[in-house]
């Protein structure tokens, strides 16, 4: 890595950045424009977004807490745990003294707002020995807290391993490097039998006895109802996005799939991240009853479904390209939730999990089906085209939202999907959805230059006549 | 009503003149630097052949890696659908056509119409792509034309399995050390790129009739290669240059409005 | 009078030299042909005319590169990674770090003060990184690949490549011509692209001062600032010898060992 | 070079395989060390291990699996769809990683499209990712699973008295295998690193006594032998991702060196990797396959797994060691990485390379890597 990047704290960048940008809010359309000129990559995603409004605000302010919180970390006498996207992290809300850093979001933010990314992370941690094919969301993030430059690591705590050996291998990686306790949780291949329940519930228990031995703290009974609490009225919310986005034309604007996406995995169960809900929500009822698209020029011309990841690396290029052409962004298998009371949960026992407070024992089951049913834990875990697995999840979220053609975008650190997207995009397109394979990294533009992407979906939307 | 299609890829540029459903005349030149410079060039040559000029033409389409340069384009068209309408009107009886372009192979599967189903580009890896064959020509120090005919005399079965063009080199790097006859890498090679091509037609699943276009479809060895890879037969377009049916396709697509 | 040979069969390029006490007495440059025997025996052949010396005279020869074993007149074939350690070590006694760039591989030696081989690492992952990389994007710009490094210095807005690997970024070499930007920021472009490659695997095994670079590329001043800027620490170069002549010196200096 | 192994390590259907066919006996295929290969020994149906040797092209299996994928499962796919696992009777998958877990997508499809590609009975083992409680529970279940999807599929009978006796009879081999493997580190050296390493392969590939017979028949010529001038060659050991390609390690020996261990996903690693004949086999058998030190795919065992290679390496004293994964195999990828490092830490010079599975045209780069490692081994003594 550059001498000169060791000069910066990932953590301290993050947390001063978005929580003076928050401020951006208050000043004039002139001053904006000024400040701009001097932040021409994080602009890039700060103007889409401040265009938001309310959420915008509360957004930054969320992200400014969050990275605040983990700078201040050690001061505050509390313990940093290192855990992945697909990890419910509101368990670590309930013991007072742990503080999440979730790696893909931190990968994810750098892309979209530097210029080059986090690729010099991502080199770095192939120069101490890290697999240059792993998947580059961790890889990004990663690179910086092994580099020691973010909040120094007291555990590392996650699921994936048999959903994303990919994952769980990187996050393995990260434990044996820091020299720090690693717990994962496992997962075998099936969802909904009752053997695969209890393997689920017990695999969880030891994950709390887990924390509660190296934080020396025990979970407060009352502060679990209180973020398990707040998740429920969280994924109320998500759902009545979700149901709305039905609509033709679909009131969501694009950008709030990528704040969904980003927030959920930071602060599901905080406040904040209800509050951001609430406001997101308010908009998007507000477009539903004018019948508006959540698009800026107000016209779709098509209905996009991502069957896998988003596009983070090159700023916001995706979004804007979608703006540009009139194309509704329908989310993609990542900003789902997987409660029973969402609108495509199919009721089959097993498939979506309930919330369930009565007391510690039902609390801790229920945290365990949620990260069971986590997008990626649940969709990708069997064959892709077992029941409620990825062809399932992606044929009614697209029948649902009326999608008119699917996309597939993702890493090439992804052996999971790269080992069975040609099987899932002749399926899609049997059931008539026109589906793309792009080749790019939704995390590193260096695979593949936007110029490129652009140019493909460009052909593919033309010559499948999807526009 | 006369019209042309000029294809300007990342090795050739190609341009078709056609009128009432024939082929007038058409031009093939190696690329130069300059796509604008390729493109004035080689549909002058096409024009001189047909004995016309530019302001003859009632409307051009340009097509390829390079549509973007030719300034006296009326309409772009993408090379897909080029080369789909081209093998279709050459041949209304296919259904697959395989492209091995210098930058990137396709497969395209299409209806009794012409009209493209599915089409799908090489997996992100230089070598199932014409590139391939040239940077491989440099390595052993023949000329790319050559090269089908060098291979048929071939009488060891080698393997080039390599994804990465420059490490597939390294491999013919010690294959010549070896000491191994060039025929029998310059056929391995030929098996190499065309079972990757070959893939890309599978994974649409194939249907008859296939033919190969592009330039590198002149080369034999890959030809048949080709047809061994997929496991049927393919065919060569009927009676012109494979070469030019991006081109071909383009001057068909400007003389349909 | 006793001289010891060495030859280095490149993939590129064969290369001989003979030593005499310590010294270099002569030396040959040849293109590789597809036949390294052949190749191996023209070096000889220009060897012999050019130093005037005849076969007999050579005492005892080292052969090294990817032709090695094939050479028929060399008494023992030794590894390019051993060679160009040798023949670094030679001339820049300090380096504990050598960068070779060759045209087929990149490496990365570490040494001890002795000038043991403790460990070395070259590039398994990807092709770009190697001389084939400045070969390649050389021919597509249709200049010398000895020109890349002058170009490079007059540049004023470096291009950055998107694409590390050899043939996709000789795709945007083209777009770049295309949009003609100024020749000097491709080429500035291309060797910083380089450099990046190389900083990974030199920073993969830890790297110690000084660092000497070898092999053709070390005549590349972009890449060799572009490197020395991203690890932050200055690279020694041969002064004394062409950098490309390295790895026969090393084959000729093991065969003065045993000679 | 004993023929019988070396035909068993260069070829798939093996002259055993086709006997046992004639006789009607029934073979199934698995592609995981996680997987018992007693259970269907003790249903008188031979398991065989499945390889990708001598696949020369991927384009079947390459229009299944995407470009960014280890090419050990592309390559048993190709097989499979050419026709050269027609001899069949089954198929054991599990999730040895993903993209060994996905084999059971891509080949399933390709059944799809390709007569007679997909074996009759398809199975999937889950394997969890941890040795202990649960995951043990589970593990024994899934056993019970199998063996009752075997009895139903071949109508056969897995008494726990036909458990024990194959179990017994592995564990006869297992001693047979651990005595070569003492042989190996003899000087002066009786047998390569080739040898030993075909006789490991080709016991995944033969009926039980049969391998026994050529076992001891292999030990005695090995130990009638006078032995051969050891001490010049370097001691190498290998380790990572799956290697039956054997020329990998034929090529290490081309260059002045002996291979005298591997950790690679077969073999054994001590005189007590054995099934305790004790107490109950199926709890017998997930104490043996569900391990942790064979495989990075367990997760979070990477100490365990680092201590014992260290600690195999020192007592076979051997010289240094080749690390090698296949490209985008990131579980073993990632693990030489920490291992190069402990290595370091341990003084054991190594080597980590990243290459291709299957026909070794990588020979030129490769080759030049394994000289080099063994020139700095030699330099290290002269500098002693």
């Amino acid at each position: 890595m550059r001498p000169e990047l060791k000069e910066y704290n990932l953590d301290w960048l993050f947390a001063s950045t978005f929580s003076v940008a928050k401020y951006l809010a208050n000043s004039s359309p002139g001053e904006m424009e000024y400040v701009y000129k001097y932040i021409p990559y994080v602009s890039k995603l700060l103007k889409p977004l401040l265009e938001t409004g309310k959420p915008a605000i509360t957004f930054l302010d969320l992200f400014g807490d969050y990275y605040t919180n983990i700078v201040n970390a050690k001061e505050n006498g509390k313990k940093v745990v290192m855990t992945t996207f697909c990890f419910d992290p509101c368990i670590f809300y309930a013991v007072d003294n742990l503080l999440p850093v979730t790696l893909e979001i931190g990968t994810a933010l750098t892309s979209l707002a530097w210029k080059r990314g986090s690729t010099d992370f991502m080199d770095y941690c192939t120069e101490i020995g890290f697999s240059e094919t792993g998947c580059s969301s961790q890889r990004g993030a990663m690179g910086a807290y092994l580099a020691g430059l973010g909040a120094q690591i007291d555990l590392v705590a996650l699921n994936m391993g048999g959903v994303c050996d990919t994952n769980a291998n990187a996050y393995n990686f990260a434990a044996q490097y820091l020299d720090v306790p690693y717990y994962g949780l496992d997962y075998p291949s099936e969802l909904t039998s009752d053997d695969v329940r209890e393997y689920h519930h017990q695999d969880y228990r030891n994950l709390v006895r887990f924390i509660e031995e190296h934080t020396q703290c025990k979970f407060d009974i009352d502060k679990l109802r209180e973020v398990l609490e707040e998740k429920r009225k969280q994924d109320d919310l998500m759902n009545e996005i979700e149901d709305m986005q039905r609509l033709i034309p679909s009131p969501v604007p694009g950008i709030f799939h990528i704040m969904i996406y980003a927030a959920r995995y930071i602060y599901s169960g905080k406040k904040k991240f209800t509050k951001l809900l609430g406001e997101m929500v308010e908009i998007v009822r507000d477009n539903a009853k004018k019948g508006l698209s959540g698009l800026s020029n107000g016209v779709e011309k098509n209905r996009t479904f991502l069957v896998y990841i988003d596009n983070y690396s090159n700023g916001i290029a995706l979004y804007e390209w979608f703006e540009k052409k009139g194309i509704s962004h329908l989310g993609n298998i990542l900003s789902r939730t997987f409660a029973e009371t969402a609108p495509y949960t199919t009721g089959i026992p097993g498939t979506a999990y309930r919330i369930d407070t009565t007391n510690f024992d039902t609390m801790i089951d229920t945290l365990a089906d949620i990260n069971a049913r986590m997008p990626m834990t649940r969709t990708i875990r069997g064959a892709y085209d077992a029941p409620n697995m990825w062809l399932d999840d992606t044929l009614s979220l697209a029948k649902i939202y009326g999608a008119d053609c699917c996309i597939y975008l993702g890493t090439p650190g992804c052996r999971n999907t790269w080992s069975n997207i040609k099987l899932m995009a002749r399926d899609l397109e049997a059931f008539g959805y026109p589906t793309y394979i792009a080749y790019g990294d939704s995390f590193d533009s260096r695979v593949e230059t936007w110029e490129t992407t652009e140019m493909r979906f460009e052909e593919f939307y033309n010559i499948r006549g999807l526009l | 009503m006369k019209t042309a299609g000029c294809d300007i890829g990342s090795r050739t540029a190609k341009a078709v003149i056609f009128e009432n459903n024939k082929i007038i005349s058409s031009a093939v030149i190696p690329a130069k630097l300059d796509p604008v410079e390729s493109s004035e060039t080689v549909i002058q040559m096409a024009l001189e052949k047909a004995k016309l000029k530019m302001g003859d033409m009632d409307q051009i389409v340009g097509t390829g890696y390079g549509q973007q340069e030719i300034p006296f384009a009326h309409r772009l068209e993408s090379e897909i659908v080029c080369h789909a309408k081209g093998a279709w009107w050459n041949m209304p009886s296919v259904r697959m056509i395989i492209d091995i372009g210098g930058q990137d192979s396709k497969a395209i599967k299409i209806d009794e119409n012409g009209k493209v189903i599915r089409y799908t580009y090489n997996d992100k890896c230089a070598s199932g792509t014409g590139r391939f064959l040239e940077i491989m020509a440099d390595a052993l120090q023949v000329a790319l034309d050559e090269m089908g005919e060098i291979g048929k005399t071939s009488k060891e079965r080698l393997t080039i399995s390599n994804q990465c063009v420059i490490f597939a080199e390294t491999e013919v790097v010690s294959l010549i050390n070896e000491e191994k006859d060039v025929a029998d890498i310059i056929n391995a090679l030929h098996r190499s790129l065309a079972n990757r091509v070959a893939s890309l037609a599978r994974s649409l699943t194939i249907e008859q009739d296939v033919v190969m276009t592009g330039g590198v479809a002149k080369n034999r060895g890959v030809f048949d290669a080709l047809s061994d890879g997929i496991g049927v037969p393919v065919k060569a377009l009927d009676g012109i240059d494979p070469q030019i049916n991006g081109a071909l396709g383009a001057a068909i697509i400007a003389s349909e409005v | 009078m006793s001289i010891a040979a060495g030859f280095d069969v490149g993939s590129l390029s064969t290369k001989a030299v003979i030593i005499k006490q310590n010294k270099i007495a002569g030396s040959a440059i040849i293109k590789s042909g597809p036949k390294p025997v052949e190749s191996a025996d023209r070096v000889m052949a220009k060897l012999l005319d050019d130093t005037g010396i005849t076969q007999g005279d050579i005492k005892r020869a080292v052969g090294t590169g990817y032709g090695r074993e094939k050479i028929k007149f060399i008494n023992h074939a030794i590894s390019e990674i051993s060679c160009h350690a040798k023949g670094a070590q030679f001339f820049v006694p300090s380096a504990r770090t050598i960068i070779d760039i060759g045209g087929q591989d990149c490496k990365v030696i570490k040494l001890d003060q002795d000038g043991n081989i403790i460990k070395f690492i070259t590039n398994d992952k990807c092709a770009s990184g190697t001389g084939r990389f400045l070969d390649v994007m050389a021919k597509v710009m249709n200049i010398d690949v000895s020109e890349l490094g002058k170009l490079s210095q007059k540049s004023t807005k470096p291009i950055s490549f998107a694409s590390i690997c050899t043939v996709w970024a000789q795709a945007d070499v083209i777009k770049h011509i295309n949009s003609r930007r100024p020749a000097e920021d491709i080429c500035a472009g291309i060797n910083t692209a380089m450099a990046n490659r190389v900083s990974m695997l030199t920073n993969a095994i830890k790297v110690e001062q000084d660092i000497c670079m070898t092999g053709g590329v070390a005549k590349n001043q972009g890449v060799v600032k572009a490197l020395s800027s991203i690890l932050g620490c200055r690279i020694k170069k041969v002064k004394k010898a062409d950098p490309q002549l390295i790895g026969a010196i090393g084959a000729a200096l093991f065969a003065q060992e045993i000679l | 070079m004993n023929s019988i192994f070396m035909e068993a390590a260069t070829n798939l259907e093996i002259s055993s395989i086709r006997k046992w066919k004639e006789k009607g006996g029934k073979i199934v295929g698995y592609t995981c060390s996680f997987m018992p290969v007693e259970i269907f020994h003790a249903a008188d149906i031979l398991p065989i291990r499945l390889r990708g040797i001598n696949a020369h092209s991927m384009e079947i299996s390459d229009s299944y699996y995407g470009p960014f994928v280890c090419s050990f499962p592309k390559a048993v796919i190709q097989l499979a769809g050419s026709g050269k696992y027609d001899f069949l009777d089954g198929v054991v998958l599990s999730n040895g990683c993903d993209t060994l877990r996905r084999m059971n997508d891509c080949w399933r499809k390709m059944g799809e499209d390709i007569k007679g590609a997909l074996p009759s009975w398809f199975y999937y083992l889950d394997v969890p990712h941890k040795p202990d409680g649960h995951a043990f529970e589970w593990y024994v279940n899934q056993l019970k699973k199998l063996i009752s999807a075997i009895e139903k599929q071949f109508n056969v009978q897995i008494s726990e008295v036909k458990l024990n006796t194959a179990i017994k009879a592995q564990n006869e081999i297992r001693d047979l295998i651990w005595k070569i493997e003492t042989l190996r580190r003899e000087s002066p050296l009786k047998l390569t690193g080739s040898e030993a390493y075909a006789a490991i392969i080709a016991g995944t590939l033969m009926p039980v006594d049969e391998y026994k017979n050529h076992l001891n028949e292999f030990l005695n010529t090995i130990l009638k032998r006078k032995g051969d001038r050891a001490e010049e060659k370097k001691k190498i050991f290998l380790g990572g991702s799956i290697c039956d390609d054997f020329e990998l390690i034929a090529l290490i020996e081309k260059s002045d060196a002996v291979v005298v261990g591997e950790n690679i996903c077969f073999g054994i690693r001590n005189v007590k990797d054995r099934v305790s004949e004790a107490n109950n086999p199926i709890q017998a058998l997930t104490k043996k396959y569900l391990s942790t030190s064979v495989c990075p795919r367990m997760m979070g065992w990477y100490k365990q797994r680092a201590a014992m290679i260290i600690e195999r390496i020192k007592h076979i004293k051997a010289d240094g060691a080749i690390i090698q994964n296949i490209r985008f195999c990131d579980l073993h990828g990632t693990e030489n990485g920490l291992l190069e490092r402990d290595f370091e830490k341990n003084k054991i010079p190594s080597l980590r390379i990243e290459r291709e599975y299957g026909p070794l045209t990588e020979t030129g780069r490769l080759k030049m890597r394994v000289d080099a490692f063994i020139e700095q081994l030699k330099s290290a003594d002269i500098k002693e």
